[in-house]
């Protein structure tokens, strides 16, 4: 797959200390994603389908790092990741998992589930494909206020083949709707690789061509050129452009969900992928731009193990929700159960 | 009172929310340059401008999706389907996204949408173009439905529709469209959950909704010259469904006929008999009967489509074998 | 007689009815390389090759139509849905190809197609995932619906379903497929729209299906020590609905109760009580009474996930009720 | 819009009787509408919706006059032309119209639904987009049999705005079906031109390119360009090269349906269209060639006339289908009515 090869250190977009928070937001979504995983598989504590993010920390962190507080953030089931990077708390994540009244969905959401108002997060969705025209729809609303804020929204490489996607991009690119697609292409769809869902394997061809709209392909762990590239269009949607196709290459770690083993891939391909660590190379970069050294990175990291455990200890100490909670939430009005 | 017809009194309360409320906008299939493709929209892109009344291509999954997408951030979106026919391939938009984003959310995201468009057999459509979806949309609970009768109804129900907080289905007919009937100016404003006495009777209840309601009235002065009193409820909004009124009703009367456009088997008439039973088992002299449509496809063929349908002497029929006469 | 997983039947019966007719076909995301996402298509790749044994994009609406076209020209697809949850997406096709086609066409073409997967609450999917669709699909005249309850009731029932000559919307639950049972081997073939009497008794009829079975038999022995003898029927196919063997069992007990997993309110539950009642109204010395799940949508948590299910308790206390106990 | 702009008589790939037979095969289509439509207007016979193929008929009769007998053919509502030009019978279609039992579909179907089994027309089909997906599963059982059947599939330009129509392209491409599509590009959609529907308008961009198929926009109602056109896609489908998609620029004379007066057309536009009319333009060339003249085509118009009357006497004389009709036809067991 040919990727558009920019270095990052070559011209570093953001300060030092933005470089900074975005080290430490990957360290802390790996590191939440590492404890949930081990509280899945030990207690039963969290339950149905966990996706993991692990690999593909730069794409939601750089992206979302570039965007203004007033502006959406959208994804679909792998969100941890995008919910970290967006400022929810590591608590009203874990608390989430755990299913408690104090998780990010009061405990009825559940790891696909995630929602966040206050940040702009809107979710979390699981129905493969569902959530790119509720994106579209959250950037008419800025259009049709006259406001200049951005949505952008999160999907897989498998999620293109979902017919509403194409739907929406034809009416986000004739509406000039300011809304980002970031395709996050880590070459599978549960088990089955790009080359045997997609009849073609450049996603802009797929996805931006076809619609008159910019499409990058890039390498979306390249931290800060998935940076730069997001802030393009972003600037493009507040200028009333409309819409940018994206499509960010980087590789999961873990299998599909916390059932899957991931035999389908080879050992040298996640192995090879693991030698580029997006952390580790970021970390480096910042070494050697003189922007940290190695003693504060371990102490980024002890800071970040601390505060997830903090999180689980909160989680853990939170309410269930009780019975009743059944029946709230479901509509603003109050709700008669039919029954 | 102004005389309108069904689908004046739809304008009547879409225009009048939309100079109320700038949060309320128009979305869908030639709602706009072709002024609706039943006319409901008429006049609205002049009044209004294309910001706001907006024409989308044939992308019912993605702009159902829009709406939901706006809805949650604060816009009041109104998007007509040309039929619900065609909600079939947007319905995983409405039951996913629409009615269950609050619950998934814990609360943080209402959807206050309305999803409108007619619905039923309009007279030939055949298989694809025919159906009646309420007891689907009715069982989802996050959705709102109703389906008016009058034109009254309609103004009065899409307005409370377009005011609430939460995602409306909203059901008309076809055949409605062109139906006359006094409708209050301005602020009329039917309660969502109420269900209406269209006649007062004391010896059956005859239960119904949208484009059936015409046959039952008839069929209630049919059976008034042979000496049966019946009351006609008009449910209007079938979720919440106005159990209260339905059982009030039969406790009056003891027996009870459902009249409806739906499909007989696990459509809403046996929704609705189910919980009357439920309910009030003890007060019935006889099963609550449906006056349903037959089951089958929708046939091109209009003798075959009328023979489908809930006809005055058909209802007529149920009545009296309800009543063992 | 073989002991087998309900997941081991399923293949059992796809790999057999392949063997032994080469117009049938698997179809669907992860069923061939991947194995099935629950594995119930294992080893059937190795056995059958990649044009047997097909792996799709996530494109269901795409897919059900492919399937419903080479069906149109007498292929025998299978169509699997990872979970019928996913159907909503691919819910035109069924309705308005698969189970319109051979009316519309006049009688012209068939479409003998089976879509099958998994439905229902599986543990903490919350509620886009845990859909319970089986009303919405007995409602299409057109369709045939299964929703088997045992692994011997799913290889017999699935063989019939891929021999059928008409669209069958095969409804299995992620819960049941590690359950065990005996399975027949070869020739096993369960007729469709036939109901099975899982437990004989006298003094109440409980109408069950699918995964709510084995709490429904649970409650029937809990019963039985309390004195009350349950018949237990299990329906297995929804449409056609086995009424006859339903009425006959209400005609010796007069009382029943439906345990399912479906929403209450127009639910499959309603629509069963309701033939019952308009069939059997001076059987019955009470109502129909539902054990459903709770009107509300699904949420992760696990302990309000479980209370919305129908537990052994709750069938025991519907029990009591309509035996005024 | 550019289109490729071959002339039809620079090089026939027709013969003389082929030419001929298409020729009266579009006067029959348009006689048949022409007379189908006074039948809805006065008698009231005709009922429900009714879309007219007049001035679109090169499209049909060209393209399926390149097939084979045992090739399938499956298109939208709009399919008296597509029926006609397959060699199902006027009476058949005529019947249908007036709802009778000897109609192509029993009366069950009307005019958006016509099927003949016999000739391998898999419908009409009424739910925008929903047929594309069936015509590649009608492929793919070709494909599935080995054997080297090709279909063809129609749709509107408003069509391609359905997501299922993206999904069935991209599977249609990675499998190799053989299945060519034709987008009819008639510029609107109902009221809504191509130009309000589409971000791209060159629709090989939106429909071939993104799925790493041929494209070609042509001249649809160029009877001979149409027909060269459909013939290779044809044998690339027979080589087992897979699909192809073409855009066949056409116009329609009608409203969308019969309710439709069409005010959202100019019309110089429509007046443009009928100067250019493409039977008379037909007509000419054939002419030209010395392979007609005037008064073959007088008698050839008079054949069409008495044949459309023909089929109304017999489609008035026709028996409505009994009552019990209602409940056949709709499985092949045995059906028994849930109610
Ligand atoms: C409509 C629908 N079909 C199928 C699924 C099941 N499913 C969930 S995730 C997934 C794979 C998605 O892959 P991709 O889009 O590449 O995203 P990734 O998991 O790689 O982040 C599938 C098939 C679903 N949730 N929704
Ligand atoms: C899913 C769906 N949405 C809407 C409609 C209503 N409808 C029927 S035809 C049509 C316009 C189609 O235009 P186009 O595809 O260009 O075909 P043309 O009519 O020009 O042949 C619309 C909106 C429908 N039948 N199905
Ligand atoms: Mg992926
Ligand atoms: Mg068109």
């Amino acid at each position: 797959m040919i990727t558009e090869q920019v270095q990052t250190e070559a011209k570093p977009v953001v300060n030092k200390t933005q470089a900074l928070v975005w080290l430490r937001q990957m360290m802390l979504i790996r590191r939440f994603e590492e404890r949930a995983e081990m509280l899945y598989q030990k207690g039963g504590k969290i339950g149905g389908f966990f996706h993991q993010y692990s690999g593909q920390e730069p794409v939601a962190v750089a992206s979302i790092g570039v965007l203004r507080e007033d502006d959406y953030v959208i994804t679909a089931y792998r969100d941890h990741g995008h919910a970290l990077a967006r400022g929810m708390t590591a608590r009203a994540g874990m608390a989430e998992l755990l299913g408690k009244v104090t998780g990010c969905s009061k405990g009825k959401g559940g790891s696909m589930h995630f929602f966040d108002a206050e940040k702009g997060f809107l979710g979390g969705h699981a129905i493969v494909g569902s959530h790119i025209a509720l994106a579209a729809g959250v950037a008419f609303a800025s259009k049709y206020r006259g406001e200049d804020r951005v949505c952008i929204c999160y999907m897989g490489d498998g999620a293109i083949n979902q017919g509403s996607v194409h739907e929406t991009l034809n009416m986000a690119a004739l509406w000039k709707l300011p809304v980002i697609y970031v395709v996050e292409n880590n070459l599978y769809a549960m088990g089955t690789s790009l080359a045997r869902s997609s009849s073609v394997l450049d996603l802009t061809v797929r996805c931006a061509v076809p619609y008159g709209i910019p499409g990058h392909q890039i390498n979306g762990n390249d931290v800060e050129l998935m940076a730069r590239t997001t802030r393009e269009a972003a600037n493009r949607a507040r200028a009333g452009e409309g819409p940018t196709f994206i499509e960010a290459q980087t590789y999961r770690y873990k299998g599909h969900s916390i059932s899957d083993p991931g035999k389908y891939r080879q050992k040298e391909e996640l192995d090879e992928a693991i030698r580029h660590d997006p952390i580790l190379v970021y970390e480096n970069i910042l070494k050697e731009r003189g922007w940290i050294d190695q003693e504060a990175i371990d102490r980024m990291r002890e800071g970040v193990k601390e505060e997830i455990e903090e999180s689980i200890e909160f989680a853990e100490a939170s309410e269930q929700p009780p019975l009743e909670a059944l029946y709230e939430d479901i509509t603003v009005a109050p709700f008669i159960p039919q029954e | 009172m102004p005389v309108l017809t069904f689908r004046e009194a739809l304008n009547q309360a879409m225009t009048e929310e939309m100079e109320r409320d700038d949060r309320v906008f128009l979305m869908g299939e030639e709602v706009a340059q072709y002024d609706g493709a039943y006319k409901v929209s008429q006049g609205m892109l002049k009044k209004f401008g294309p910001s706001r009344i907006i024409d989308t291509p044939i992308s019912e999954g993605g702009f159902a999706g829009i709406g939901i997408g706006a809805a949650m951030v604060g816009l009041r979106p109104i998007v007509e389907f040309m039929t619900f026919s065609f909600s079939l391939v947007a319905i995983d938009q409405i039951v996913n996204n629409a009615a269950n984003m609050r619950y998934m959310s814990g609360g943080q995201f209402a959807v206050p949408i309305v999803f409108r468009g007619s619905s039923g057999m309009a007279g030939c459509l055949a298989a694809t173009h025919s159906h009646r979806l309420e007891a689907w949309y009715a069982q989802i609970p996050g959705l709102t439905v109703v389906l008016p009768g009058t034109p009254a109804d309609a103004k009065g129900l899409l307005k409370s529709a377009i005011r609430s907080d939460d995602p409306v289905v909203f059901i008309e007919h076809e055949v409605l469209y062109h139906e006359k009937g006094e409708v209050p100016e301005g602020e009329h404003v039917v309660p969502i959950g109420k269900a209406d006495i269209k006649r007062e009777g004391s010896d059956v209840t005859l239960i119904t909704y949208s484009r059936s309601l015409k046959a039952t009235l008839a069929a209630a002065e049919k059976l008034a010259e042979e000496g049966i009193d019946a009351e006609v409820v008009d449910i209007r909004t079938i979720r919440p469904l106005d159990l209260d009124t339905l059982l009030t009703s039969i406790g009056k009367t003891h027996r009870g006929v459902i009249v409806e456009e739906d499909w007989p088997y696990c459509g809403l008439g046996a929704g609705i008999a189910d919980r009357i039973t439920q309910a009030a088992f003890d007060e019935l002299d006889a099963p609550i009967r449906r006056v349903a449509a037959k089951d089958a496809p929708i046939p091109y063929n209009r003798t075959l489509e009328a023979s489908m349908l809930p006809s005055v002497d058909r209802v007529v029929a149920a009545v009296k074998d309800v009543m063992y006469v």
